[in-house]
């Protein structure tokens, strides 16, 4: 972070915005490519069918749960084909474009030589697509090749330059946060950097917005994707929500990984979009679009197959019955490596067959819904009410003073700015609880509430609820259970 | 297993998942092995500075995310040079882009210099067999 | 039928049991390998692991449930072939054995035809496994090369022969009944003619058992598979169930097809388990073993094997849900052709990963399933009340008179024994209601809720109710979706 | 379409697949067809009687359940036998056992003389269109 600047939960001058973009714009070759008002032409021009913004709202009001695989490889001529199978097979309704690893952590010279070695190798030696390396006139070869929004999906702690290039290229989606795309995905990056990058990227698209051309914003729900329970993710997604807001983002989603049992996944997408929507109100945010996105299962996945395609309907039966306005899908191959075209379109058809087969169904309302609402409410309550006095009214500064004191915390993330103290472990039905709470903010009611949970899995199981217990959840879904088994 | 029962472990290069690594960990020591556990984002060289400093047995090598073929090259010759050239080399996880026979994949390997290749989704259990069994002999 | 005896719903006399013996063992050659108490010797030598009635009792007791491929060949040494991959690699419980469809109607002659010309094309021309053909000592071999109960199943309206055979090799579980293997199966046999045929097989059965054995007898619940509402197949399984028991069967499986709608799925699951026992414990067969027995979607699929897969772990789902002792799974080639073995076992292993992941989650109640339960428990009470009306207290007697009344009727059947004047449509939540009631005995109550969920629809789609709805709904499915758009 | 608008349809072989057939009869007379329709379980026999009674233009078999290789073959030859060589012969369904591919299937009964040969799930528009193309050509 600029240490001129204090973080702070503030709209950025134009004059910070400005001299940090010079910066920004020469931290490699193909940052000279952007050029704002170009960019924002070609926007203009793209119809509103390929805009996230327009077709977000489109669904949005008619109810509609849109599709979106992730895809990503290292060349550009493969890239393209690939997007068109699952545009075309796979019926996609929102495309990906999925950033390389390199890329993620800005090392580009490497992403260059995964280019150059997957070109000489013949097949995709790099996990995603280094947009960066390929700039903005390469970049718009997606965008214009594709029938409907693409965004790019990623997994970067300081994504100033990938976000100048890609939005100039007309991408009109872009996912991450300072806190989503640092935590479960970077060492040792400070969060009021990590924040303060996001705040450059959210300013840019609130630049946009302010030329009329509305960038979606989402945010990564699913963190380290193993266990994390709804309150923490809600109350991130949230919290990420209000600072891009802050910058002037005008359409954001908010995000949610399932967690496998039914009632708290429902309960978790019902309470996201009415927290969501409540803050952002409450924060004089009201005009912002505010959708939901539902990831199907992310921890461990099954190796076979045809398992892996039971776990990926079963997500897909969640997200009908819970509802929600996008879902990422999963594919077959999610427990071995980067999924070929095949595999993602048999994701993609699997999960539309049920979502729609269950479109008829939306109404169903499970016992105990109510109070798995109630909870996962207070929670996130009792969270962001504790991160809003830490801050002192700041939010901003009230997050990284929060995962300082474990008030906010990811369970499993490899970064050393969170705790990792809290301890998350499923109860007898599945539901995702707390085992050790570490510094989360909660109440004895809350405390009582995961205790007596875990407590009667215990007895059930007639062990000790511990660490063991955990590996055995971590395991569980990859071996065909919800619930992890003694062994 | 008498002498060096202490085992270097991380994630090699910009990999960041974090699960198996802390699984490894709790696992290994429960096994009864010395841990050096160096986390996520490790480079060849942390890997080859925390063996020689704690006189390691065996490196354990975690590649996730499909860099692993680029990441995971050379580790070998720079153990080699830094005069550690016999020590244990295992490597896991999910070792290349895409999904290819688990044969390929080791033969690949193999030729890097890694003395046991795992595939995706091994329990601990079998590789710690092996290792107790690679260091008594 | 003996044109000497009427059609009761009395166990047979041993002497006209033992008459008609000898006709049915006469009808092709390898009828005189039977010999019943070389059968008895061989089923007692087998292990309890490979007796249906024991692993059933077993799995009823741990509320384990089970899964069973349906699978068959013309040839037998492709058959022990494929039964042993859907055992290892598929994990099934229960194996099949599924006949053939010329030897269904005891055209054996055909069949021999396909055995031959199976041989010579190298592959199965035949849709099933010729057992009667094969004889006893040769389908001793599929028993013998198992590791868990083999089950026989076909669709056969007189299946005497097919039974005492496979019977003696050591079967022990045996689908099928006088109106579940007549109506969805023949075009033109006499309801009098199976009853007794089926008479036949479960006094056969009851030898059995008088003899220590208990065989399993299955009935078939899709009938049909296209829009059954419950209550017909329920009140059809139940019949079966009793006239079964009276002729001694002392282990039963009534069987429900998925009709799509969670709700109602779990009302017709749960509610037919509650009412099957109480009607034999009302017969005073309280001493029968009564298990259910659950079919993923019987009606047409989608081609697309992802789709296909969706609609198989939604199944899954359901029986997880619904709680059931068996469930019959279905494969990704369901649409095309008989499924390879490969295809058979990733239905099953689908299967398997959902019902383990729910497993945790079977308590699930959602709203409105009282309310289903109820509704089908009072539509099965009038159906039986008005059969045994019209039986003059015989309830075979009964059965025949009340599908010539159209009070029992079974939708889009190819049988001219029944009239084919129900008509089922789906709800707006994709239930399975009733547009046209025929000749059902229904209480203006029950007329009156399916009325007004039929027109709910209509208002909702702005179409008048009528076949045009009904064919959309028969081809919903395979079209990806539950309740048919109008086009 | 001027004269035999008149359509035999029916199930043929101990197929006892129903609802395919009942459709088909109902979208035939909604196109303004002629349908006699046999029902299932209908032998080469009955087709040509009823072919031959009603002067049909065309013969429509439907096979289902996989015996389709053997039921339908010599169907041809029989209506050249009953003098209605010419008569329009399509056939559909899930023809033969398992699943092979379509061209395989066309080819098979092309051989046998049928003159339209269509795959599963073939929406009955289709046919109908082809058949009023074929009746008035
Ligand atoms: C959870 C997850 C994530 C989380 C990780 C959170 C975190 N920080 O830990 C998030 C969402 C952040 C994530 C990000 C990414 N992921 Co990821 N992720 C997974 C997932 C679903 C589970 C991994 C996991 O935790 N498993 C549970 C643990 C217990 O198992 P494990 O990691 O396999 O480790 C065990 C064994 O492998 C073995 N083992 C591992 N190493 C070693 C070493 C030795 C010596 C031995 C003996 C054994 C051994 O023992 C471990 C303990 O049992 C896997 C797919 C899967 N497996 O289902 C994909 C997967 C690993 N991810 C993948 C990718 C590509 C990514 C991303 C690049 C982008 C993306 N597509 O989202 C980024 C990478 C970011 C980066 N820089 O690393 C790919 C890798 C593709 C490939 N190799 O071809 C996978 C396979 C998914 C896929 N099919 O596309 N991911
Ligand atoms: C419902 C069903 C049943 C019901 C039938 C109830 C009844 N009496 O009608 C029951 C459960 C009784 C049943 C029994 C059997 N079935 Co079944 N059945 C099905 C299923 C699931 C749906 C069929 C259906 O109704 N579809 C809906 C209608 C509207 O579509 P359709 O029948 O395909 O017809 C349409 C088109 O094909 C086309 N069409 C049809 N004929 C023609 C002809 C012409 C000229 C044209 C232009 C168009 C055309 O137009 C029709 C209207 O749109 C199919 C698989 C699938 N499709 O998903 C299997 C299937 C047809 N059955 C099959 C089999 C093997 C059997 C059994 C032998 C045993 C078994 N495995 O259970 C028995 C056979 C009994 C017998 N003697 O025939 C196999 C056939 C395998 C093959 N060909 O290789 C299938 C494909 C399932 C499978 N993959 O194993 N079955």
């Amino acid at each position: 972070m600029n240490p001129k600047e204090e973080l702070q939960n503030r709209r950025w001058d134009d004059s910070r915005f400005v001299a940090e973009r010079g910066a920004v714009l020469t931290q490699w070759p193909t940052g000279v490519e952007v050029d704002l008002a170009d960019a924002f032409a070609f926007h203009r021009a793209l119809p509103e069918s390929k805009r996230a913004y327009h077709k977000l709202r489109m669904g949005y009001e008619k109810d509609y749960i849109f599709l979106q695989p992730r895809a990503g490889v290292a060349l550009l001529s493969e890239h393209l084909i690939l997007l068109a199978k699952l545009e075309e097979e796979g019926r996609a309704d929102f495309l990906p474009t999925t950033i390389d690893s390199y890329t993620r952590q800005n090392r580009y010279e490497e992403a260059q030589k995964g280019i150059k070695e997957s070109k000489l190798a013949g097949r995709s030696l790099l996990n995603g697509f280094p947009a960066v390396n390929y700039g903005v006139a390469n970049c718009r070869k997606i965008v214009e090749a594709a029938g409907v929004p693409v965004q790019i999906r990623h997994g970067t702690p300081d994504a100033r330059l990938l976000a100048e290039i890609t939005l100039a290229a007309g991408f009109s989606d872009f996912e991450g946060g300072g806190i989503s795309y640092n935590i479960p995905y970077a060492r040792d990056i400070p969060l009021d950097l990590s924040i303060s990058h996001w705040q450059y990227v959210d300013r840019l698209c609130g630049a946009y917005a302010e030329n009329d051309i509305i960038i979606n914003r989402e945010m990564f729900g699913p963190l380290t994707g193993t266990l994390v329970p709804p309150c923490i993710s809600h109350a991130i997604g949230i919290i990420e929500a209000l600072l891009a807001a802050e910058q002037g983002v005008k359409s954001i989603t908010i995000g949610y990984g399932q967690g496998g049992n039914l009632v708290q996944d429902t309960a978790a997408l019902r309470s996201l979009a009415r927290l969501g929507r409540t803050y952002l109100e409450r924060a004089g945010f009201g005009d912002v679009l505010l959708t939901t996105v539902f990831h199907q299962w992310m921890g461990g996945f099954p190796q076979d197959e045809a398992r892996a395609m039971g776990v990926i309907a079963w997500g897909a039966a969640t997200a009908a019955l819970g509802g929600v306005n996008k879902v990422i899908a999963k594919t077959p191959h999610e427990a071995l490596g980067i999924p070929t075209a095949r595999a993602n379109i048999a994701g993609l058809l699997c999960t539309r067959q049920v979502i729609s087969m269950l479109e008829a169904q939306k109404s169903l309302q499970a016992e105990g819904l109510e109070e798995e609402e109630a909870i996962i409410e207070r929670e996130v309550g009792e969270i962001i009410s504790r991160v809003l006095e830490l801050g002192e009214g700041d939010l901003a500064r009230g997050v990284v003073r929060s995962f300082e004191a474990g008030v906010l915390d990811i369970p499993f993330a490899p970064s050393s700015w969170t705790r990792g103290s809290v301890i998350p472990v499923r109860d007898q039905d599945g539901a995702i609880r707390i085992l050790r709470f570490g510094g989360l903010p909660f109440s004895p009611e809350t405390r009582g509430f995961h205790r007596s949970r875990v407590e009667q899995r215990g007895r059930s199981e007639k062990r000790e609820p511990g660490f063991r217990m955990v590996i055995d959840d971590i395991y569980a879904i990859s071996k065909g259970r919800l619930v992890g088994k003694p062994r | 297993m008498l002498r060096n029962n202490r085992v270097v472990l991380g994630v090699i290069g910009a990999d960041v998942h974090a699960v198996g690594n802390k699984i490894l960990e709790m696992v290994l020591k429960e096994a009864g092995f010395q841990v050096i556990n160096l986390g996520v984002m490790v480079s060849q060289e942390e890997f080859i500075n925390a063996a020689v400093e704690s006189d390691a047995g065996a490196i354990w090598v975690s590649s996730l995310y499909g860099h692993g073929e680029i990441d995971c090259r050379g580790l070998r010759e720079k153990c080699r040079e830094a005069g550690i050239g016999e020590i244990l080399l295992y490597v896991g996880g999910n070792l290349v882009v895409g999904k290819r026979t688990f044969d390929e994949v080791e033969k690949l390997f193999k030729e890097m210099g890694y003395d046991r290749i795992y595939p995706p989704g091994t329990l601990p259990e079998v590789a710690i067999a092996h290792l107790k069994e690679d260091l008594s002999s």
